[in-house]
């Protein structure tokens, strides 16, 4: 009895010590010294490799970072948040992040004419490429959802008339959405402040009545809004409504005037507004961009 | 001699019978000329006249200082209406000038190209490969310095199904192109002049047979497309492969069209821009032809004085059908690379599909692929999204000759989704 | 250096040592209680295959290794001799051991006085359920092995069927015949304890 | 003659007919983790083919000059030999950890489990104290037959892996059904590969 | 869409090539099934009503579960494709014609929908369907198929019959050389005397083994509309000729016998199980043809063609990746 | 005391180690073609994780992080030593069906996972709470799919000797679902329900 338990333990101990002695050799030959800050700020960032930034992966956002070739706000994507929590484990306070999120002006979707029967792969990047795109207006949405399948925070979707609408919970603002977008060089997505009150939705610059040919739902450059506009805030300019968002209160007149129902309140914002006019009350509850009522 | 040929490739139907016999003819002055001032690989031009200018024919209009490049001369005597914009037959709207051509109109006179060595000279006439690709001549007759070009292809492939408008070149300028492929083998002092014609085309090859000097080889090709394919054509005939990212001078060899080849000596020879082109007209018009064109002319013109359509129509390509854009609209410009106007009824053509159709794995894309490229491959990445993926199968290699979207079985758009590939891999600097 | 690795040792050989004092104290706590519990279903196995025997006695460890050596590759893991009431030899216990679908099927079998095999009983086996197991569940297959008559050679067990579907499993219970033969031919008969 | 294919047959044997991960249902964990990608699969093979080897000899030797000889075996062998496997495997992360960066990046958390790669622990068992894990190709392995084992099994596991990451990346980008999506349908294809391995069974009597 | 404006004819405008050429999936599918009726047909003249079941059921099943599948799935209908179709009619083909009923439908079942529809369907599987069903009849109910010779019908299927219970009549005859090779290593009848029924009759054998010739023919009629490739069945039936040979045997025999002519022109040249790439295509039949050579020589089975080309489908994307083929004008030189 | 309910469920349903976390496969995969084994390889898992869950708990400050991973292999071998001897001598006929998987409960990634994950960093009663937790979770899947495989696969079930549940006769039991084909599709399916139970409990809650 005792001579087996000697045994057994004269056994494992030796190899015990063996097996012990490799690994203090171990740690001390190879030892390698990986800065932590490192670690702990690519543990801060959002992980979801977007490229928003353009780097590779997050954890190359990091290491660049933390050798200072990139600010603490480097991360488009993390927003404020994420800004701050790596500001705080770089040891710096100052950070500048504006929420934005991402807004579309185009109400066309459904109401937009189309000049072809278009038929091949289902996205925009593909059908912009075909003589101009398949719709008439020449800086309308086209509506295969690009921006949607490129968000990599989920926040996009199709509604009903083929429009994309943004969920505002989930929107960083990285602007992947505009870039992916075959026009959103010339404005039909744009990044606006997360409060901003409302939007038009409408890019056209042509002639109001080429573009009222080929679409019902377009800004008719009627400057109604312009001249409603209790704080100066919206303007028709080279033939298309703009917002001021400076100025903007987000009361919601140009919405309840516009007869083309291009002006849309933004419900995200903090200030979501109560409108005044015909059917248009259940706009300040939607949750959604692009609830416009359809004519 | 064998007949050359490169690998892969398909056969379509040729449906070149309805205009291959016919001589070409001109097509009258039309009411209105809408003149693209990018009708070339490159910058496009800036319109150098304004509403209300006389112009002359041949009078330059619109030019731009860029490398790759190419002036645009006014086809015809006339009054610029208004400088405007355009969709082109490609899909793109650039500027262009509108001319009221005169009543009264002289087509063979023209104010000539101004003296200079022959570069100069095609560069002046704006000459750009006619073929369809319209790259700049001039530049393609510069080669980099310590390049040594040998041999001067010219391609009177015309592997299109449907076009005849350089097989009826052949058959009728037979001399203005070997006088071309001449001044051009004289130009970069190549040694060799061959010029390649698929077996489908036997008057077009006696033809240049008897045009051709000494030292001028015309040699027929297996009817395959895309036989014609620039780097396709070098491999037939020279057995070596134009190196990825590298431009034919690299493998030895410059590559023109038939038709570029008749420019170029009529610019050399009798200083005459480039303002019209031979285009042929088909499928379903009543007059199916070849026509000689002149530049900005609408393709409804065109078509009407075809004869107008003869049946129902369900999509009108410029240029063949492998390659050709689809219209939206007819009234575009006949641009330089405006090789042809397929008319085709609605059961004619592909059917129109979502672009989600499965894979089989067949093989047959990649069996076809002249490039040797997995098309399948490339497209299921693609169809995803996934550009990092598809671009390591070498979409930047595509030569979209849309042999892989001919073949599929399932009707994927192979081509449409490499092409997307292609300009991701390409944004993300990969180069061609 | 030298104290930091023998911060790192100390713990893991104290480990080791605990570890090694528990398990030798629960051994042999348990040791015993094993080794009955295998006897007894050895026992028990060898009783099924002889029922008249009364003990059974385990032959010698030379005798286990030239019965080993003699069938290759089958596994002979106990000889026992069968003994009466009285002591007398009545016949023999092998237990062999033999390749099968899924490892070694351990088989036991009684052989009389004569060499006849009096009957076979599976030990252990990993066979796959309702296929290989069909060699335990196969009505007649198991039988036909019974009263295969003294000196009985390889030849003869090949004779038997087969499961169909069971291939592998069969041939285990066959192999393990075959060593059967191998070590009464080889062994028994040489130690002259055949009648 | 006979002992070279004596070992091919070992060989063969231990990687393919006798398939630790396919037929044998070891060293699953690391089989579904790691085989996302060609390059983590590559690397993780290399790393068990490396350390099974490693563990292997050792095991036989420790059995065969420390537990056996003092009577150790029944109830030691365990924490003997995982406790050198683990050492051995803590080793070589720390090993690559230094000297291959991009390597250890990709095998991720998956080196540290090569410890809890059960097939380590069964193979290098298995050549020490045959019979027990019933994948016997042998009662009693000599020390040339114990590495030719080893690396059979070792090298069955990086086939079945790198085969079996061929086939995920294509069902990766498939259109399954969305609760089959990843590991539910991992899990169904390894069963169909595994049902092409069945046909293996029973080969040359293995 | 169109309410803007109604009454103008829009162009169609799509990406290049306008035109395509008239195969089409569906084309090449029902070619597949030409190819393969008129050894089908044969079988059941040859076999009779079990047959004719055996192949309603099959076909009916596979049919009804891709269509229960798209329409749970809310999917488009894809039954035009004719791929379900294929797979039915060659999963009959390698089955007994004594299968019971319920195992006839269950093989249906599990080859479209294990074998395809979770994967995504047609295009997505990695394994062949028909193989699929067939594999998981034969584990779940080796039992129940080693004993169908009991009723006196035909003796079938992988399952090997070497010294079985029953007597060997019912046996294939592929059957009866392996066991007389494993009993005495030589053959108890003259090979050669074998070519002309399992040519032209040979009803001791699954579905697909009435007649080799007709399924050579259905062969060289997909090889001659290039439906399928040369290398597979080249491939394959070169390396079970040559290894039968090595292992001396008689290599006409072993083509002829057993399931390797339908595997080799229609299991294994399965587009979507196989790999794509030429020399891919070559090295995958090699692999099919070795895998059932070895086996039918040194495994428990003479037939292993099912496991076989399941095992060389599992090895197909691996194979494509070895052999990917070089782009034009990736030269050598280029690589720097 | 609400803080180990909290870590004891977490074991059954979100952290499950089987359904979700996806570790110990193999002895999941191959053990669950009998309930019976299942049973008693189920509580052996839970006595090995409760006991080296609370003794590398207790002993965690002074375990150096270099060395822990060959510390809490030898405690957990020991642990599964006592177990692989116990079952030898007082169930010899269990320890022949689970004989090979006692020896690689070892090797569970379960139990050295959790070690590494929970016990390293927390206090002994939330260790014991995790090791129970985790150990009952991942019981609960084996038996289950046991159940599932002995059931369907061999028409009844077997418990100590006792047929306690029978198919009807003429049932043909697919012996596929006792094999390892049959057994990973099973678990591919039962992964997929429970995500699927899952998603559908989450949805309901959100709507």
């Amino acid at each position: 009895m005792l001579l087996t338990v000697l045994k057994a333990m004269a056994a494992l101990a030796s190899l015990g010590v063996i097996a012990a002695s490799m690994l203090a050799l171990a740690s001390w030959k190879f030892h390698v010294e990986v800065d932590p800050r490192v670690e702990a700020v690519a543990s801060a960032l959002p992980g979801a490799n977007c490229g928003a930034c353009g780097n590779p992966s997050c954890f190359a956002v990091a290491e660049a970072i933390v050798e200072g070739t990139m600010p603490v706000t480097a991360c488009v994507a993390g927003g404020k948040s994420v800004a701050e929590a790596v500001a705080s484990l770089m040891g710096s306070d100052s950070c500048d992040v504006v929420a934005v999120i991402s807004l579309r002006h185009c109400g066309g979707g459904t109401s937009a004419a189309r000049s072809y029967e278009y038929g091949g792969v289902q996205s925009c990047n593909a059908v912009a490429k075909l003589a101009g795109g398949a719709l008439v207006c020449s800086s309308g949405c086209f509506g295969y959802g690009d921006c949607v399948r490129a968000c990599p925070f989920d926040a996009m979707s199709l509604d009903e008339r083929g429009l994309p609408v943004v969920d505002i919970a989930k929107c960083t603002g990285c602007g992947i959405c505009v870039r992916e977008c075959p026009r959103g060089q010339i404005g039909l997505l744009e990044l606006v402040a997360e409060n901003a009150p409302v939007a038009v939705r409408c890019n056209a610059h042509n002639k109001a009545k080429e573009r009222k040919a080929s679409c019902s739902a377009c800004c008719i450059a009627c400057k109604k809004c312009e001249k409603e506009c209790p704080e100066d805030a919206i303007h028709v300019i080279d033939m298309l409504a703009v917002v001021d968002y400076d100025k903007c209160t987000g009361c919601g007149t140009c919405v309840s005037v516009c007869p083309q129902n291009c002006i849309d309140v933004y419900a995200g914002a903090s200030n979501s507004v109560a409108v005044d006019g015909a059917g248009k009350t259940a706009l300040a509850e939607s949750v959604a961009l692009g609830a416009a009522a359809e004519d | 001699m064998s007949k050359a040929a490169f690998r892969g490739g398909v056969h379509p139907p040729e449906h070149k019978e309805a205009t291959a016999a016919l001589p070409i003819e001109w097509m009258p002055v039309p009411a209105r000329l809408v003149v693209p001032m990018s009708q070339h690989l490159g910058a496009p031009c800036a319109p150098l006249v304004a509403a209300g200018d006389r112009v002359r024919r041949g009078q330059v209009i619109g030019s731009v200082d860029a490398m790759v490049s190419a002036p645009i001369h006014s086809p015809v005597d006339g009054e610029v209406t208004s400088v405007g914009t355009c969709l082109t037959a490609g899909g793109m709207r650039v500027p262009c000038v509108n001319i009221t051509p005169d009543a009264e109109q002289d087509l063979a006179s023209f104010e000539p190209v101004p003296d200079g060595d022959v570069r100069a000279t095609v560069r002046g006439a704006g000459i750009v490969g006619l073929g369809g690709a319209t790259f700049p001549s001039a530049v393609k007759l510069s080669p980099p310095k310590g390049v040594d070009v040998g041999t001067v292809i010219l391609n009177g492939c015309e592997c299109e199904p449907y076009l005849t408008c350089d097989h009826r070149l052949m058959v009728e300028s037979a001399d203005r192109v070997i006088a071309g492929a001449k001044i051009m083998a004289e130009t970069i002092g190549a040694k060799r002049v061959v010029i390649g014609v698929e077996e489908n085309k036997p008057d077009a090859i006696a033809a240049l047979r008897a045009a051709a000097g000494e030292g001028i080889e015309v040699r027929s090709l297996v009817t395959r497309y895309p036989q014609g394919a620039e780097k396709q054509l070098i491999w037939a005939f020279l057995k070596t492969e134009v190196p990825h990212g590298k431009l034919p001078a690299a493998a030895g060899a410059l590559v023109h069209n038939v038709a570029t080849a008749a420019a170029i000596a009529d610019a050399v020879e009798l200083r005459k821009p480039l303002t019209e082109r031979v285009v042929t007209v088909t499928g379903r018009v009543a007059r199916p032809g070849n026509y000689r064109v002149l530049l900005g002319t609408l393709v409804s013109d065109l078509i009407e004085h075809a004869g107008g359509f003869s049946g129902d129509v369900g999509r009108v390509v410029a240029g063949g059908p492998m390659t050709g854009p689809a219209l939206a609209d007819l009234d575009v410009p006949i641009a330089k690379g405006t090789s042809g106007i397929v008319v085709f009824g609605p059961d004619e053509i592909a059917p129109l599909v979502e672009g989600d159709q499965p894979c089989i794995r067949c093989g047959r894309c990649s069996e076809g692929c002249p490039m040797f490229l997995q098309p399948y491959l490339i497209a299921t990445h693609a169809n995803r999204r996934d550009w990092t993926s598809a671009g390591l199968f070498h979409p930047v290699d595509c030569i979209e000759c849309g042999v892989c979207s001919y073949s599929c079985p399932t009707r994927r758009p192979l081509l449409q989704l490499i092409r997307l590939a292609k300009a991701a891999a390409m944004a993300k600097g990969a180069k061609l | 250096m030298k104290s930091n690795a023998l911060r790192l040792i100390i713990p893991v050989v104290l480990t080791c040592m605990a570890a090694a004092a528990g398990l030798s104290a629960t051994y042999t706590i348990t040791a015993p209680l094993i080794a009955a519990q295998d006897k007894a279903a050895e026992e028990a196995a060898l009783k099924s295959v002889l029922p008249e025997a009364d003990a059974f006695e385990a032959v010698d460890a030379a005798m286990l290794a030239s019965a080993q050596e003699a069938v290759g590759d089958s596994k002979v893991s106990a000889i026992y001799r069968a003994l009466d009431g009285n002591g007398e030899l009545i016949g023999w216990g092998l237990k062999v051991g033999s390749r099968g679908y899924g490892g070694y099927v351990d088989m036991v079998w009684g052989l009389d006085r004569d060499g006849k095999v009096t009957d076979l009983t599976i030990l252990t086996m990993n066979e796959t359920p309702g296929l290989g197991t069909r060699i335990k569940t196969e009505p007649g297959f198991l039988e036909q092995y019974r009263g295969l008559p003294g000196g009985f050679t390889e030849k003869d067990v090949k004779k038997l069927d087969m499961i169909s579907g069971a291939t592998k499993s069969s041939r285990a219970v066959r192999n393990s015949g075959i060593a059967v033969s191998v070590v009464y031919e080889a062994v028994l008969k040489a130690a002259g304890e055949v009648r | 003659m006979a002992t070279i294919s004596h070992f091919l047959l070992l060989f063969v044997g231990a990687a393919l007919i006798n398939n630790i991960l396919l037929t044998r249902f070891i060293g699953l964990c690391s089989f579904f983790g790691i085989s996302n990608s060609m390059n983590t699969a590559f690397g993780m093979s290399a790393a068990v083919i490396f350390v099974m080897m490693m563990a292997s000899t050792t095991t036989w030797l420790v059995w065969k000059f420390l537990l056996f000889p003092l009577n150790l075996g029944e109830f030691l062998y365990i924490p003997a030999f995982i406790l050198i496997i683990a050492a051995l495997v803590q080793f070589v992360e720390m090993y690559l950890r230094k000297y291959s960066p991009a390597l250890y990046r990709a095998m991720g958390i998956y080196l540290p489990l090569i410890t809890t790669n059960c097939a380590v622990l069964a193979a290098a068992t298995e050549v020490a104290k045959p019979g027990f894990f019933k994948m016997a190709m042998a009662y009693n392995y000599t020390l040339g037959e114990a590495l030719v084992y080893a690396l059979g099994v070792s090298v069955g596991y990086g086939f079945a892996l790198l085969t079996f990451t061929a086939l995920r990346e294509r069902l990766d980008i498939a259109p399954v059904p969305r609760v089959l999506k990843g590991n539910p349908m991992s899990f169904i294809t390894a069963g169909l590969l595994s049902l092409a391995y069945v046909g293996l069974a029973g080969w040359f009597g293995l | 869409m169109t309410e803007m404006n109604e009454g103008t004819t829009r162009l169609s405008v799509a990406s290049s090539p306008h035109i395509v050429a008239p195969t089409t999936c569906t084309n090449i599918m029902l070619w597949v099934v030409a190819a393969l009726a008129p050894a089908a047909i044969w079988s059941m003249i040859s076999i009779g009503w079990p047959a004719v079941l055996v192949f309603t059921l099959c076909i009916g099943s596979a049919l009804a579960t891709e269509a229960a599948w798209n329409a749970i799935a809310k999917k488009p209908q894809t039954l035009s494709d004719g791929s379900a179709l294929v797979t039915g009619v060659l999963l009959a083909m390698c089955m007994p014609p004594m299968l019971p009923w319920w195992m006839s439908l269950f093989a249906g079942f599990i080859a479209i929908a294990l074998g395809k529809m979770i994967f995504g369907g047609l295009g997505w599987n990695l394994f062949n369907p028909a193989l699929v069903g067939r594999a998981f009849v034969l584990m779940s109910w080796a039992g129940v198929l080693s004993k169908l010779s009991d009723k006196g019908w035909f003796h079938t299927l992988d399952v090997p019959a070497t010294g079985s219970l029953d007597a060997i009549s019912g046996a294939t005859r592929l059957a009866v050389a392996a066991a007389d090779r494993a009993a005495s290593g030589g053959y108890g009848f003259s090979l050669a005397a074998q070519y002309q029924p399992l040519l032209w009759r040979n009803l001791e054998g699954s579905l697909g083994e009435v007649s080799a010739a007709l399924l050579i023919l259905g062969g060289l009629v997909l090889l001659a509309k290039g439906i399928i490739d040369w290398r597979i069945p080249a491939g394959y039936i070169g390396a079970m000729a040559a290894l039968s040979w090595i292992f001396g045997s008689d290599p006409i025999f072993n083509v002829l016998a057993g399931g390797v002519l339908l595997g080799a022109f229609f299991m294994a040249t399965d587009y979507v199980s196989s790999p794509m790439t030429k020399n891919g295509k070559l090295v995958f039949g090699i692999g099919c043809g070795v895998f059932n050579a070895v086996g039918r020589f040194f495994g428990p089975s003479p037939e292993s063609t099912t496991f076989a080309i399941l095992f060389m489908n599992g090895l197909a994307p691996l194979i494509d990746k070895m052999f990917t083929p070089r782009t034009f004008g990736w030269v050598k030189s280029d690589e720097e | 005391m609400k803080e180990w309910l909290r870590v004891f469920r977490a074991g059954l349903s979100i952290d499950n180690p089987l359904t979700v976390l996806m570790i110990g496969l193999c002895a999941t995969l191959a053990v669950s073609s009998q309930v019976e084994g299942s049973l008693f390889m189920g509580i052996a898992v839970i006595f090995v994780l409760v006991m080296s869950n609370a003794l590398i708990s207790v002993l965690r400050k002074l375990i150096p992080s270099q060395v822990r991973i060959p510390i809490f292999i030898v405690i957990i071998a020991s642990f599964v030593t006592v177990v692989d001897l116990f079952l030898k001598a007082f169930f010899p006929p269990i320890y022949a069906v689970l004989g090979i998987w006692i020896p690689l409960i070892v090797v569970n990634c379960i139990i050295l996972g959790r070690a590494e994950a929970f016990a390293y960093h927390n206090k002994v009663w939330l260790s014991v709470a995790d090791g129970l937790g985790m150990g009952v979770g991942f019981s609960l899947v084996l038996v289950g799919l046991a159940f599932i495989r002995e059931f369907f696969g061999a028409g009844k079930i077997e418990l100590l000797g006792a047929t306690i549940l029978k198919m009807p006769t003429g049932y043909a039991p697919p012996t596929i679902l006792m094999m390892f084909p049959g057994a990973f599709i099973l678990f591919g399916f039962v992964v997929a329900f429970v995500r699927w139970l899952n998603e559908r409990s989450t949805d309901r809650k959100v709507a």
